[in-house]
């Protein structure tokens, strides 16, 4: 199980390569890629802000939720903060299973979580225009519909 | 006692500042909101609605209702926007 | 949209690469990889086979099907068929959206479809025994859940 | 007619070859695996339960019903397992 809270870009490639050698049993690998969208076309870039004493420990018990309800065979956390350009790669989760449907859920799940249960912050920055990214009702909604799922 | 309290995202912005050391007798995270709203008018802007608002004490999520003990670490944040 | 059917292995990163490099409004981007498995820890090699005829056409058509229902972005295909080793990757998709939710459910019915609606057959080649890999009846009732999902 | 049959996965294996040419009067997919039936032993083994076997003709899923028309391809095989 990796965590990784950082500033600095990550290599995809190279992330989900370490991530795939070590797991030899899983039949299926499922990854996730959040990247900076410029909706209106004037975003100059995204602040993410975050709070480092509870950001690791927070990833860290998402993670371990989704390897025990999914039975996965490990699972990878990347998430970036700091000032990030449109096209840039936010974040990634990466999941390993023997079954494709627990792959999928996983990292489905891991999203659901890290939305509304990491402490990041986003800001999107345009010229004229400063705007905090609001969470949506729907994101709570989410999670408890993970509670009707069961164990696997 | 002595708290530290820390602030996030719009709630930082408004308060004006990202961490203080406060000396209070409040006894749940409700009284200390009800001794900042009364400081100044960032604070009572940042708290003016609660139900926008989330606590974490020492790294928890808490809730109005969570006691608080001396030296403990308070932080207020909008709704995380993680992933 | 990219479909390929191909013997030869392929290399994920640049796979993944030049799919993120061709979806500038794209949000979010989902990849499943799916992998040999050997769970008698007796397998040899697997050997699978396909209708070289009919699988682009196959593999098109239900690419076309999952960036219809789901507003993908794009989406990426890539099946191997010939004698795989355990440990290496048979075949992977790739979702790209603006939204999260697009992408999972749409690499999730791209390998729904896969599964059962793509002409491969896969065979297990172990020292004492051979087996064709069954079909579940589960399968078939994955593709019959997606006729009640709604539109995107 | 002729008609261009190709047989795949244990289909193939239970026929003894992958692909023929056979010159036929049947109308349907049907009146295609009754004749084979009756042809050989590896023909009566592969079509004996008909539920376990999907057909394509000319490269699109069909039924027993489906008809057949001169120089179609007419592919038999089991469920698929793609993926």
């Amino acid at each position: 199980m990796v965590t990784r809270v950082q500033e600095a870009a990550f290599d995809f490639s190279v992330e989900v390569n370490n991530f795939q050698a070590k797991v030899k049993s899983a039949g299926a690998l499922v990854t996730f890629t959040g990247i900076v969208r410029d909706d209106s076309g004037g975003l100059d870039y995204m602040h993410i802000e975050h709070y480092p004493a509870m950001t690791e420990a927070a990833l860290q018990k998402i993670e371990t939720q989704a390897i025990n309800k999914f039975g996965l065979e490990d699972a990878l956390v990347i998430h970036r903060y700091g000032i990030l350009t449109p096209g840039e790669t936010i974040m990634m989760v990466a999941t390993a299973a023997r079954h494709r449907k627990d792959a999928f859920a996983g990292a489905d799940y891991l999203m659901d979580y890290l939305k509304s249960r990491a402490p990041f912050w986003k800001k999107e920055v345009s010229k004229d225009h400063t705007e905090w990214v609001q969470a949506k009702s729907t994101d709570e909604a989410a999670l408890a519909a993970w509670s009707r799922v069961p164990k696997a | 006692m002595k708290l530290n309290i820390l602030y996030f995202a719009w709630v930082r912005e408004r308060v004006g500042h990202s961490r203080e050391t406060v000396e209070t007798d409040a006894a749940t995270v409700a009284d200390l909101v009800v001794e900042l709203l009364q400081r100044d008018e960032g604070c009572a802007a940042a708290f003016a609605d609660m139900s926008a608002i989330c606590v974490a004490v020492d790294q928890e999520l808490g809730e109005l209702t969570t006691h608080l003990k001396d030296s403990c670490e308070v932080a207020f944040f909008p709704p995380m926007t993680g992933g």
